[in-house]
This record gives C-alpha cells, structure tokens and sequence, in this order.
C-alpha cells in the first residue's frame, strides 16, 4: 500500500504507464520517444525547462490567490475609470450563461452539433441590430479599436480609396490599433476639433474630405465623452464626397441617443464590453460592426455571419454562415481581411444582456448614466478652479475635469484619491498635453449618489491640502 | 428468474440524443411590459438637481423610439438561453478529437474559478500599477515560462488569438524591414498551403504579396520551390510545424536558414504546439518569432470562438518592433514598459486578454516542465495510436509519408467515397449522431474528401476507441447503408438544413431576425 | 420562391428531445492508475519528522486494502457529470408547473453569486461571533422579515426542511406539555389526510399517537370531527391551510379554537405559503407556530432535494422551548443566544443551513413588502388561469367545492381513466415526452387518478397554455390512441422501467454497484 | 418615452397588467383580490408589511457583498477549528458540478425526467458504500447527528429495546439532536472513557450492557480526535448482549482506518462534509447511513434508496426506489419515521469527490492529515507547558491541546491568535469542564508546514507574553 508509484496526472490519463505500454504495442513502437524519430536529433531540446514542479489543485489554488490578492479591484475601491473600459452593472445570469460548461468550451463545431451556439449568436446579432438599427451585424471580433479599423479596410474596399478622416479626439490607445490595422494601404488623417465644445470642426471636415477619402470615421460618445451633435451633417458631407461614414459608438448609450443610422452612418462599430462584461483588466473588450442589408456592404465583412433557414423538418430552424465564401477560412489571402478566434463568448453574453435590460432598461440605463454623470459634473465644477467639463458640449458617461487651475496635477489628485480608496479619473496629460491637468471620469449606473459625492469631497480635501509628499520635499506642483 | 440479471451494454456506438429544445427565436418569447431585470433607481436628490437627464440631450441625438428589443421576464431569458447551452457540444462533453487543428483538451475548473474572481474580473486596465501588482506577476510569470518552452527571449500576450499573433508577426516584419530601410523593397511573405489561411491573409492585411508553397510528394512544403522563392523581396517566412499533416519538417532549420541568408524574417506558427513542449523549440529551429494559442495548447477555454489570446514571442532584435506595452520587472516591483523605439503600436486594447494569461499560466503550474512534456508525449501516442488505428478502416486512408506522425493527421476518404458515394461531410453529419465532434480540412481540400483528427493529451485510450469505433461504424455504414450517412444527422438537435441558397442568395439570406420578418413578410409560410 | 419563406411553427406542443449520453455507471470508467486530483503533497521537513503517519496507527485500525473506488481523470469524471446533469430536468429548465406542492419557482442567479462566495461558503461555523457579523445579521433581519410576514414573534432556520421543522414543532409540543405536568397526558396528535404525509411521521417519531382527519364534501377537514377528537389527551394540531387542495379553509379560526380549547398547541404548515404571503397570517388565524420551506415559497434552490431550510416562528410562550442557539442583536452587536430555559436541544448541526438563509433573506430585498404580496397575487392568478384551463380538458376534473382556489389544486383523471384504461401514471410519463414533470399525489389516493399542479408566480400565461396545451394534447391522444401515452416516454433520457420487481425483490434490488455485481454474477445476461 | 408605468417585476412575469386582465377575462373574475374571496375578511392582512421595498440586482449586490464584507473568512484567517465541521479542500470540479442549474434545481421527479439525478445519488451510494465497505447506502439525511438518532431508531425497531449506549466523550452538540431526536422512546446512557485514553472503558460497557440494549454507539475518530481501538471487542460485547453496534465515522479517515464493518459494526453513519462541501458556517453537513444488504436492515431506513434496473430498451440502466413502501411518503406515520427533503446534492458532491480521489487519493489524504497532525502535535507539544495531545491515543485529524498549565485559559489563548489572524481550536472547557482548560484542533491537509508552524509560533508567544489585557486590569487568568 506505501510503495506508490508515480501517479497519472489529473489532467493526462494517458500517463498511465501501463496503458502506454498497451498503446505503444499496438502501434507497434517500443517507447514514445521513438514516436519522435521525425524531429532531427540536433532539435531535440535536450536541457529541463526551467518551470518549477506541478502543483496539486490545492496548492495551485493557494499559490495562485496568494497572487491574485496584490490585486485592489474595484469593488474593494471606488472606480471612476472609463477610457474604454466601463465599470457597468453585470447582470448574475450573464455570468450564468458564459460560464456554462457547454458554451464555455465549445469551439467550430457545425450547426449539427452546436445548433446553441449558433442560434445564441444568431440572437446577439438580432439584439444588436435593433440596438443600432440596422439589419446586419456580424459575430463579434476583437474589440472596437479592431471593429473600427476593419470598418475602415471595408470602406476602402467599397470606395477603392485610401484615406481615412478621424477626430484627432480619438482614443490614442484605440488610434494605434486603427493605424496598425490601415497601415501600409490607407492613410489616417485628422479632423480638428473646436476648442470649446470638442465638436469636430466641419470646416476642417471639408477642407480634408476629398475623392480619396474612403471614409469619415468619428465616435458617439466621443473617447472624452462629449456627444458628438452633428453626425447628420457630417454624414451628409461625406456623403458628398462618396465617402462613407462610419460612426464607433458605445452601446450603453443607445438606448437614449439616437444610434448612428439615424444620423447617416453606413457603418457603425464599438465595443460590446458595457453590454454585460466584466472588465478582466481589459479582457472583457469585444468589437462590433454593423451595417445595412446591402450586398456592397456585406460582401466586404471578413467576419462571420450567421443566417437562419429551414431544416428538413418541418418547423425547425437551422443555421448556418452566409457568404462564408467570402472569408479568409475559404479563400486564404483572397479573402476579405482574415477570420478566426475572436470573442464569441461575449457576443452571446451581450445578447443575454440586452434580452434582460429590454427596451425599457436600456432606456433607464442610459437616463441614469445621464442624471449621474450630469449630476457629478455639477458637483465638481461647484469645487473652486475645478472646471468640469472642460468642453461645452453635452456628455454622456465621460467628461473631462480640468485641474489646470487647482495648482495639482492629475498625477498628485489620483494619488490623493488612491490613497482614500479611490481610482480616480484617466490621466489625459500626457495624451492631450493641449488640454493642460485634465482627467477624464467616468460615471455610470452603478455609482450612487453617496460615491459622487464621496469622490467630490475627497478632491475637494485634496485641493485643500497640501500634499504631504509636497510637505516634505519642500517644494509646489508646477503646472 | 430470480436473481437479478446483468443489463446488456454491448452496443459498440453510443446511444445518443443530442437536447432537443425547439426554443423560439428569443424576439418570439417577447411579451410586452416583462422585465428581466431592473436598473438601479436615481436617487431623488439627483432627479431634483438634474432632472431626467435625457433631456439635456440635443434634440437631433436623441433617440426617438425605444429599440425593438424583447421585453422578457428574467426566467425565460435564462431557461432559453439555458436550453441553447445544452444544445451546444462543448468540449467538456464530447471525446473532443474531431476539431482537428484547434487543440481542444481539458480546461481544468480550478482555472475557471481563478478567471472568474472578483480578484480578477473586476480590474479596470488603467489601475494604477501599483493596485495590480498580481496581475502584472502573472503575465511576467507566464512570460518567463514561455521564454522557456520556445526559447524566445520577450513574449507579450496582447495579441487576441492565433491570427492576431499573426497579423502582429506580419506588422513587425514590416516595421523591421522598415527600419532598415528596407520597407518597401521586401513585400512578399512566403507560407505553404497546409498552413492555416490566416498566415496568408494577415501578411495580405499587411499588404504583403504572397508565395504558396505547395506539399511535395511526402508531405513537406516544397524546399526546391522555397529557394526559388526567396529574393530581396522576401519580407518574411511564415510556416507551421508541423502543418496540418502532422508531419515534422525534419529540414525546417535548411528552411530557416535558406530565408534568413535572402534577408527575410522567420515566423513560426505554434498555435498547435501540442506535440512539442519540451521536445523541441521554436528558437533552435532558427526562428526569429513564434506565437502559441494560449486557447489551444495552454489549455484555456474556446469560449465558443474567444475571447482568447496568442501568445508572441520575438528574438532579442525584434523586441523594439513590439506592440506595448510589456510587464518588466524593476526590482521587486512589476511595470508596464510603454517605451519600445520602433513599436507597431498596438494590436489590441489595453493588455489583451489577461484571464486568459491567467488560466495558462495556472495550467502551466499544475503541470510543472515535466507535466508540459508529458502533455507533448501523451498527445503524440495518443495520436499515433488513432493514426494507426484509422489506417485499418476500410475507405480511409492518410496521405503523404508513411510513419509516425505528431499531433494530428490529415486523413482521406477518398477510397469510401470512390466506392459509395457518401462524402467526407456526410461522415461529419453523421459522427453528430454519436455525440462526436468532425472537422474536414480548411479550403481548398488539397487532401481529398479530407478530415482531420487531433486528440490531445486530455482522452484515455477509452475515449479514443470510442471515437474509432464511432468511425468504424459510419465506415460499414457507407458501405452497408449509405443512406443512413447520406440523410444524418438523426439524433442532433436539428436535422439537415435545407438544401437551397439560404446562405448565398441575398433574397433569402436573413442575418437578423428583423432581416427575416421582412423577407419572410413577403412570401407564404413554408411547410418543410 | 425567391424570397426567404416564412418557417411554420405552428406546432402546438413542444419538439422535444432530453439529452441522451447513454453513460456508464461511474465504476466502469475505472482506469487502473488514472487520478481525478492530486493532493497537496507533505512537506519533507514534515515527513523526516513524523515518517509516514500511518504507521502510527494501531495495526487493527488499519485499512488493509484501499477502498474500491474507480480511477478516472479529472476530465473524465467532469463529463459524465456534466452529462449526467444534461439529464436532469432541473426546474431551471422547464414550465415548472408540476411538482405540486413543492413551490417550484424561479431561484435568482444573483441570489447563487452570494451563496458561493467565500465570504459564505468559507466560514466556519464556531468561529467567534465577532468574525460573523454579516453571517448572523442575515440570519437577523430574515427573522425580522419571517416575523411580519407570520405574525410569529421568534424564528430559528436551524430544520433542514419542512420535515425537520415539523419534527421540530412536534418536539416543541412535547416539551411545552412536559414543562406544564401534561407531557403523559397530551398523546394525540391531530392531522388531515390531506397534510403532507411528514406531518403525521414526524408526530409518531416523537411519540404521538395520530389522529387523521378526512376531508368533508367541500374538501375540508371535517370540522365535526375534530370536535369529537379533541380531548384533554389533544397535544396539538397541525395542519396545512390550503392544503394540497389549494381551498382555503375559511373557519380555520374556529379550528384552532377548538384545540386551544382543549389545552392543545396549533401549528401550521406554511410549506407552501406562496398563495399567502402579505394577504393572511398564521397569527391572525390562531396558530401557535408555523414554518415556511425558504426552498419553496422564498425561492432557494431545490438541489435535486436539499440542502434546504425550515424556517420555523412560534409564539411568545413557546420561545423557550426552541432549538438553541437563536440570533439576537445586543446594541450594534449579533449574538448568539443559547440560555433557553427548556430549549428541546438541537435539531440540525450548528446553525442549519446559512446558505440558503442568504438566499432567501436576498430574495425578499428584492422583491419588498409590495413584490412580496405580488407573489402571492399572481401565483394564485395563474394556479386560478390553469384551473379554469384544465377543467375545459374532456377527462380532467377537480374534486370538492367549486369556485376559486388559491396556489394549487388536486386534480382527477378518474374520468379519463374510465374512459380509456389510461392512469395518471402513463400521463406522467408522457408528460416527460414534453418536457414536463406532473406530480399525481401523496399516498393514499383519496383523489381518484389525482394530480397536483401548482404553478407559481414565476411563470408567465404562455407557460401555463404551453402547459396546458401539453395536457390537451395528452387528454386527446389517451382517447385516439391510448398506446403512445401508455408505453410513454419515447422521449426521454430513458424509456420505461421493465415491469419486474426490482425495486421490491430482496434478490434483485441492488442499492449499490458493488451489489449490482454480486447479485449478476450469478445469472445471465438480459437483453430487455 | 418618458411616461413610465410600473414596470413588471423582472422575477414575476404576470405582473403585467394587460396580461392580468387577460387571464382574470379568461377566469370570469373582475379582479385579483376577488380570488382570495376564500378567505374570511377578518383573516384578511390589512396592514403593509414592514420589509423594505424592493431592491434592483445591482443594488441588492452592493447591499448583501455589502453585509457579507462584515465577516471575516477562513481564507482570510488561518483556521484551526473542526469540531464536526471540517476545513478541507474543495475541488474546484465539485463546485462545478453541484453548481450546474440542472442539479441545483431539481428537485423530486420521477426517473424520466430525472435521469440524471437518479443515476448520480446511486452512484454516489455506490462510492459511499466501498468507502464503508457495505452493500447498502441511503440517499442522504441531514447530518451525521440525525443521521445517527436514526441508526439507534433503526435499531431499536430491530430489536425491540429502548436504551443505547453512547460514549461520554460525544459532542454535545451531536447529543443534543440525537436525544431529541430519540426522546420519548429511547433512553440514552452512557459510557465512561479512560482517563488517560479517552478510549471507552470496557467494563463500563459491560457493566452497561443489558437485555434493554438496542444499540451499542461510537465514533471513530471519536469527538475529541482519538481513534478508538477496540472496535472488535466493542462489537462483540454488543452482539453478545444482542445489540447492534453502530459506528459514527469520518469519511475522509477512511482511506487509512479500517471501516468499521471491519470491525463489526451493522450500521455505520457519518457526515459527508468533509467529502466536498465548503463549511458554508455549518451548512455543508450531511448525513449518511449503511448497512450490509440485509432485508432486517433495509426495511428499517427512512430514507429513499434507489436502486438499479432495466429499462424494456436494451441496454439501458433504469433506476427507482427500494422498497418505497417503507417510507412515510408512502405510509404516513405507519413509514418508518420520516423522509422529506434532506442533502441530496451534498450527496451527489461527495459521489464526485470520491471519484475524483480514488482510492489513492483517499489513501493520502488520510496518510497527509495523520502526517501533519501528528507534527503539529509534537511542535505544539515542544511549548513548555503546552500538553498534545491531553490523550494518549493516536488522533486522527483532530486532537486535544490542554492549556491548563500555561496559566493562559483557552479563550486567552483563542483571543491571542484571533489577533493574529487565527482562528484557534474549540474550547472544550465548558463541555468538558472535567479536561480543565482544553481546546479541539484540527489540522488537515489543506495546513502547510508554514501554517503550522505559524500557529505554534503564535501560540508560543501568546503564552510568554502578559496578555495586556492582563496588563491593563492588573490581573492574571486564574484556572
Ligand atoms: C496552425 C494554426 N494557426 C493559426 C490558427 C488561428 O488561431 P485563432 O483561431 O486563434 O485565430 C489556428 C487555429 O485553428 C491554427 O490551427
Ligand atoms: C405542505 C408540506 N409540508 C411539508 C413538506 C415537507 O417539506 P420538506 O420536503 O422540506 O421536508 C412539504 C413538501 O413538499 C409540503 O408540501
């Protein structure tokens, strides 16, 4: 009963020495490495990878919280960080639904095997469509900065030009991705904006707009999240160049501002993230893109979309992918872009998620975005020489506070915040240094009256003050 | 009589029925007026300072009519959406070998609960660094393992899945040759036809030309049709091994060699790595960079199709070229380096997909550098012994050279199909009918009446006679009743769809169910 | 033709199939060597220091040979769990209408986030009162709740069930009598035939002699007999109002007159108290205690039959004869109280079963005083909507009084069994073919081919007509074609039990695998 | 848009008042109060209940993690206690299974639409039944107290006799229930240990042993840790009086420690707990019962036993109950005693448990908490003063610290570590007063060295210092 031999990983039957002596008989081998005959001697890795021995499931455990507890998330602190990834309410069957063995583990399966999958997809493309109004929307890929870009690459395709117009408002974390993703074939050019309200500059609009522009790309709510008012006529004046517009917009806003078709978009993009995902450090991001039943349009997604029809039986619906012919899956580099992994699973979980809010919660969800960013926007303007909002426009979950005139840098305010419990704003500093110390917040339904006014007390104590790290260098914030 | 008797369980195949729900479109379960949850209400003091907030809204973005969604109460929308999970065949329930390419193994629970804390899920990805020092440890953890596995000296685990990686090795081989002046000069990427597409259309994406390099008789991408190919031209190689057949390369370092001495850079695609941890290395092959699907070797779960993560690898040299920023360590503290000269900038937000980079690096210590290698040598018997089996049934056959073969094979039918008429898709609708998953090939079939098997490391010898006898039995089927393959499947959740143009005619595509009640509004109702 | 067509689903009942996995039992997965999971292995230090530890033990108390336990990876024993959960019609699942009397309701997703949060399930139940707070201020604002909701003054959630808490009522009698000089004396315990079945054994377990009333004509319990069977030997009365009859008993006050006239304690099972809550209380109608299943009408899961809780409220008087310890709040601190004077003792381990506490507590502050009185409004709108439903079906009647009954109804088939020779029993197994449990009744049938359906606030109107079309659709097929409902199910995971007396025969009942394969070794095998 | 009526409650659907009308239309009834006519006026609640209105999820979430964030954890805190609740470690697979919506839903359905359930709780009996060495096992009851009281029922009905005998050294918080539970019928007497080995005096049993014995009942590991030897000898004192013997057991002693039908016990009983279950604060107790296949036996359980059959499809395993005709669901009070809803999904967990350990695994996991307790005791033992074990018997699991000579009193030293994040043993000195001042510890193999060694350094210090508590009233603990 003592002298055990080396037992069988949990996770690898087949370390059974035993059954490894019955398989290798049958293939007629004598040890496994000879099954390793085709790789070149001088190949094969000879030293031990310097990864340190397996762990049982209880210690891994241990280990791995142990770990996990250097972390301070945000339900332990206050968050108001937004800046493309937004602290939103997730709903309990959500997580329910994603984390159901059968579609957590699923993968390429036919419609014969996986009829779920396909069908959930199917209904997050339905949900999303009525959400932006439109009739097409794809299975989800990466995230918005991707959507946007490969909206970009359709456009390009449809025009047959090579030039994109953006707002130089855009999210500079998103701007890289799109100026990867164009680059070497389309060329990113910037539309100015109005100082004031943030509002792109339709003079500037015009002036770049030309027969090479493939298309106007802007957001609503923008990256500072300031609305952008006047998508009609921006759509109207691509429009009149054949451009097409493609508007990036968040999803949470939709059910109370008008989503892009309304205002002309031929494309509309974002990301699905508010729509019931966690913000996993940033892995709850998943891209959409949208369009109108047109042939021209359709027949440039490199995404999968799935259809709906009849089966031999009578009353069953089937599905199955709609011009798969073409992605890149079937035509390799002929295809349009390329397809593979992406972020399904969160489709689906945006689809729970719009089944549960409705009209109606999507509704509330983004009245009650709008009284309480509103109503923090108030409160931290009444904070003497804070300016908030920077822009004159009207927000929507985002806005951005100007601690230009409090002689502290965002830098010292987050610390102060930090240090009471508190993730305050995105640092826009470095990335629109044009705007001085400002800091974007983010405000939505999760946040009650009692963390607003939590957060406009702690700023205004550490405006108050002076900071101790000042006390004891001597010395003032220059700004 | 009296005793009670043995009950007879000789049947050779499963005797399988797939959940059959027959659920509505989830718009057909709308009733005005239900709720499947509720907002938290605005507190009074705001309604009186701000009003109702939507009307400070511009009059031209305001929305006019609610969006069309279903309104449904909270149990429906879970017991729907309950119901579609079970007929969904997830990896966890199925002998998961038929999904050939993709890896599919065991994505052990204990991984789940990590990626499912709060600890984790709810990070914001602009904390400061101090507030994520664990998650930072984690991805630096994971880097240094991965360093280990392929000898490459930087990993980062932005991009989102394997052609994300790829497309990342395609926008660094450019931003390199750019920096040498040499960016417009070198624009064609060389790859081979058993590679998966994605290879091919990310380089394209990076407005690369590309060089196919077909198999030669044995199986190997073609080095004589290689050495033609390379020139001053040449951006770039980019190759799996092995591909799809299974086959190790044995000349793939003549390979590397032969694109490094015309200039080009080296990429190595290991999203299937299975049948090569701790065996050997991306690095001693002479590649300058290599990805691995953390999804698929690492163990993470598909997720349906993502979220997902590739994890890229680079050489010393290409490090500044990488998407940023990366986790360093600087002393006992972990940071977020964003300064990389000649970055490509980025390829996916914030830090890609870190739950993900979570679970694989739990995987990795639960099986610790012998466990790795175990995986490698116990997926590879696992596959040989499949391999050897299949060999035997009759109509099936496995091209290209003989021997023993790595993790997966590209298997043919071309025999059965000669012979019978039933098709390698037949076979893929009838496998359902006992609970197995069946994939043919990615297009275009070079292989004919292709399929490709890859059991991991995850099945028993058990599992795996299970699906051989699966296959045995649709084989002698062909042979015996074709029929029974030709009209499969009969035990799925649904049966065949309809074999018209409802995927390729735009009268009759519907990719949204407004899209249906629109062009089905203009037509009668079908009884088929 | 060009356009997409409409698909008909104008099916009237559903398309059914339950998954079918065809799994062996859990032993025949055995792989000699195989491991599901690994522990955490001792350290050395340890080991140089004590040596194996078992040696320690006294060689008579050693186990010679390892438990017979299968090997089985981690992998494998996770799928046929999964599968064999696919197998289960939990009520998540389902138009959970025909489990009657059992308050089959939506348990909230939210609600399970709690349960399993470390901050629940890892608690230990003796650490020191200042360590749970949280857990003990649960417990006490759950009583407060429970309190106005009854109108009982104390509560304990220490039963496991509404069986325990009965048990717990019956010995709370007794202790009551006891403390008084009458614990001799008071031996008769008086029920109703009606009564779930655990109100009478529960009684009998603590010593008392039981008296069962029969309904009267209307469906009452005969109010003339219990004036004739009350008597200075009357220890108490419990009794369920509805009872599984769903007819409230209007002179219920004159009942529990009479039995406090007779020195008798009233209690009231409120298992089922989904009909009632906010509109009448056991206080008002003379009771001395009452529970209520918090996994019935307060929503926590039912898991396959427990765990679960028996939350039980008592009058002033009877406080100290609870189980001990209760929760009390002493100024802004919880506590424990365990210094009741004549405390019965313990009914379950520590404190029950917080867990479900929780669940139940979260399920109340979701829905307030108003959602609260919701529940029992539209569980009785539905159970009254089904009602009207079914006593349209040709066959199907409900017995006693007529006009409006309040959560539930005993149903009859007596006449659809005359007509046809099909019983309640093949229509419950047809049922199964729809998806559909269907519940007939306790033993014995004084309701002639009875059912028991009580449908609650969970469901909406299209559930219960897809219910009751099921019904229909069942009633027609007994009077067309009589065969297809009795050699039901055809659609589920498996098909009828052979009609032999394994369950009863002490030669071919086996309760275990290992007795399975004592029993077989001695015959042959079946093929069925 | 904004003219919002009440909205429907997102867990009743028909609080829809459209529908409402439609169905009291469809009734023939004016309204929904009309429907509880039934109900005599004055019985009617007139009042408004005194529960606050309702929550949404969100709120509820804050609110209730809000409460839960007042407790402090055992992942947190270094925990010691055991005492009939054990920390032991849960695989994460358990979780997985019992968390399923299928299992936790169910409830009482009939093999055809339960398949699943059936086959998992006979499985689990299965499992058990090797554990325990014995061909029958119940679905599961409440918990090992219960589970015991109904052993001594069984077995009183079996022989007719009205008395058990029980060791002293049972916890008194199993006692509690399982004299109420035998209370009026059956008198429980008890048997007094050797002092120095906790063991059972045998002359007091055989003194104790009578013609009025039903049962013969102990526990191995006893309550306070020891295993209990003379098992044989007990159990044949028993039948020689005709008795039944019935042993109360921890599983998870059992891949070590002889079952006790070994050693001649006829029915054996325990708690599932440690197989599986989070502690839950006491809600992760479940009992079990077994016996030998013997018809005398079987037809005294209450509780349900499924059992095995064919289906009249070949090759199907059917399953039903044995025997139901025993039970109260079927013979009300003429069943044995009663049955209802009791654990069953604890009982599927345990079955998953034991699947995935194995018999090697339930082999080191006894071979892991023998070698780590017997450690603990001897660092604990190495603290002046300190004595472990208070008993010389070999311990499983659990074991007796007596603090008496320390001039610390239990709670001083529970108090001292609690300040240090330990949650120290249970302080027997009120049950056992007679042990002076004794704390329970249990140590398990989730207890690295570390934590060991931890506690041992904490309690070292506890004893040396001057608590200052002392301090601040100037006195010493007098003991
Ligand atoms: C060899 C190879 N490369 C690339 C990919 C693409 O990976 P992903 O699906 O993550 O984009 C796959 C996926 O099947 C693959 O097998
Ligand atoms: C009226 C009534 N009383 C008591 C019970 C028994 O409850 P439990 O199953 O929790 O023991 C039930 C359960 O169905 C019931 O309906």
């Amino acid at each position: 009963m003592n002298n055990q031999k080396k037992a069988a990983h949990p996770y690898i039957p087949n370390t059974v020495p035993e059954v490894q002596e019955e398989m290798l008989r049958e293939i007629g081998a004598k040890t496994i490495d000879e099954l390793f005959d085709g790789i070149p001697e001088e190949l094969h890795y000879k030293k031990d990878m310097n990864i340190p021995k397996a762990l049982s499931e209880y210690e891994l455990s241990r280990y791995i919280e142990g770990i996990l507890n250097k972390n301070i998330n945000t339900k332990e602190y206050l968050n108001f960080l937004g800046a493309g990834c937004w602290n939103h309410y997730v709903p309990a069957v959500c997580d329910e639904v994603n984390q159901r063995a059968e579609f957590l583990t699923a993968y390429a399966g036919d419609p014969y095997e996986d009829h779920g999958r396909y069908q959930a997809l199917f209904e997050y493309q339905s949900l999303m469509a009525e959400l932006v109004d439109m009739d097409v929307v794809n299975v989800p890929t990466f995230d918005w900065a991707q959507a946007a870009a490969t909206s970009i690459r359709m456009a390009s395709r449809i025009t047959g030009r090579k030039e994109v117009l953006l707002p130089k408002t855009i999210s500079p974390d998103r701007l890289k991705i799109i100026k990867n993703y164009c680059s070497p074939q389309i060329e990113c050019v910037f539309i100015d904006y109005e100082e004031d309200s943030g509002q792109i500059n339709l003079n500037d609009l015009e002036d770049k707009l030309s027969s090479n522009t493939a298309a106007v790309y802007f957001e609503n709510p923008s990256y500072l999240g300031f609305i952008e008012t006047k998508g009609q006529k921006i759509s109207k004046l691509a429009k009149s160049f054949e451009a097409i517009t493609i508007v990036g917009v968040d999803p949470s806003s939709l059910g109370v501002l008008a989503p892009p078709s309304h205002y002309g978009a031929d494309i509309v993009c974002g990301d699905l993230q508010p729509l019931g995902m966690h913000m996993n450090y940033g892995g709850g991001q998943s891209g959409f893109i949208a369009t109108h039943d047109d042939l021209t349009f359709i027949q440039e997604y490199p995404s999968r979309l799935f259809g709906i029809a009849p089966t031999v039986v009578k009353g069953e619906y089937g599905f199955g992918d709609v011009l798969y012919d073409r992605t890149s899956f079937a035509l390799r580099e002929k295809g349009k872009e390329s397809v593979g992994t992406q972020t399904a699973l969160w489709g689906i979980t945006a689809g729970v998620y719009l089944s549960l809010l409705g009209p109606t919660g999507m509704y509330e969800l983004g009245k009650s975005i709008m009284q309480k960013s509103q109503y923090a926007m108030g409160q931290l303007g009444n904070i003497p020489n804070v300016v908030a909002s920077r822009f004159e426009s009207t927000n929507f979950k985002e806005f951005v506070v100007d601690f230009s005139h409090t002689g502290k840098s965002v830098k010292e305010v987050n610390q102060y915040l930090l240090d009471n419990g508190i993730f305050g704003g995105k640092d826009l500093s470095e990335e629109f240094p044009e705007l001085g110390q400002c800091s974007l917040f983010c405000i939505t339904e999760i946040h009650s009256k009692e963390d607003i006014d939590r957060l406009v007390r702690t700023i205004q104590e550490c405006i108050d003050s002076i900071s101790s790290k000042e006390e004891r260098d001597g010395v003032h914030a220059k700004n | 009589m009296v005793y009670m008797q043995k009950i007879n369980r000789d049947h050779k195949v499963r005797n399988y029925h797939q959940a059959k729900w027959d659920e509505p479109i989830i718009f057909e379960l709308h009733k005005i007026g239900e709720r499947g949850v509720t907002l938290p209400a605005t507190e009074e003091e705001i309604t009186n300072n701000v009003g109702d907030g939507v009307s400070a809204i511009p009059l031209e973005m305001l929305r006019k009519t609610k969006p069309n969604l279903p309104e449904i109460s909270q149990n429906r929308v879970l017991r729907h959406y309950l119901r579609l999970s079970q007929e969904t065949l997830g990896a966890a329930f199925n002998v998961e070998i038929g999904q050939g390419t993709c890896t599919m193994k065991y994505s052990p629970k204990i991984n789940e609960a990590f990626a499912s804390s709060p600890k984790m899920s709810e990070l914001h990805p602009l904390q400061d660094e101090s507030t994520v020092q664990g998650m930072l440890e984690v991805m630096y953890k994971l880097d240094l393992c991965m360093r280990e596995i392929s000898g490459m000296d930087y990993f980062t685990f932005q991009p989102g899945s394997g052609t994300q990686s790829l497309f990342t090795m395609a926008s660094i081989v450019r931003a390199y040759h750019e920096a040498n002046g040499e960016g417009e000069q070198r624009d064609e990427i060389i790859t081979t036809i058993f590679s998966h597409p994605s290879q091919a259309a990310t380089a394209a994406v990076k407005g690369y030309k590309i060089i196919t390099l077909y198999p030669d008789k044995d199986g190997f991408p073609d080095i004589e049709k290689l050495k033609a190919a390379v020139s001053e031209r040449t951006a770039g190689f980019v190759v799996a091994n092995p591909e799809d057949t299974g086959i190790y390369n044995p000349r793939i370092k003549e390979f590397t060699k032969i694109v490094h001495d015309a200039g080009g850079i080296c990429n190595y695609d290991q999203a299937n790595a299975n049948g090569l941890l701790g065996i050997t290395r991306a690095k001693e092959a002479g590649f300058d960079m290599c990805f691995f699907n953390l999804h698929k070797t690492f163990s993470t779960p598909h997720a349906c199709g993502g979220p997902a993560t590739g994890a890229l690898g680079v050489v010393d040299k290409l490090m500044e070229f990488m998407p940023g920023p990366l986790v360093e360590k600087q002393g006992e503290k972990y940071i977020l380096n964003d300064r990389l000269k000649h970055s490509i900038g980025k390829v996916r937000s914030f830090q890609g997909v870190p739950q993900t980079v979570l679970r694989a690096y739990a995987w990795i210590r639960a099986l610790g550098a012998e466990g790795l290698k175990d995986v490698a040598r116990v997926a590879v018997l696992n596959n040989n012994y499949l391999y050897h089996k299949i060999l035997n049934i009759h109509g099936a056959d496995a091209p290209y050279i003989k021997g023993k073969r790595l993790e997966q094979v590209r298997y043919s039918w071309e025999k059965l199909t000669k012979d019978t008429g039933v098709t390698t898709e037949d076979i893929s609708h009838r496998m359902a009918d006992f609970a197995h998953h069946y994939w043919s090939s990615h297009h275009p079939f070079v292989v004919p009446e292709p399929f490709t098997l890859e059991p991991t490391e995850s099945l028993s010898k058990a599992d795996l006679d299970e699906y051989i006898a699966s296959l045995t039995h649709i084989a002698n089927e062909a042979y015996t009743n074709p029929e029974i393959v030709q009209n499969a499947p009969h035990n799925s959740t649904i049966h065949r769809v309809d074999e018209q143009d409802y995927f390729e005619n735009p009268e009759k595509w519907c990719i949204t169910w407004r899209s249906y009640l629109k062009k089905t509004n203009k037509t009668e109702t079908i009884n088929s």
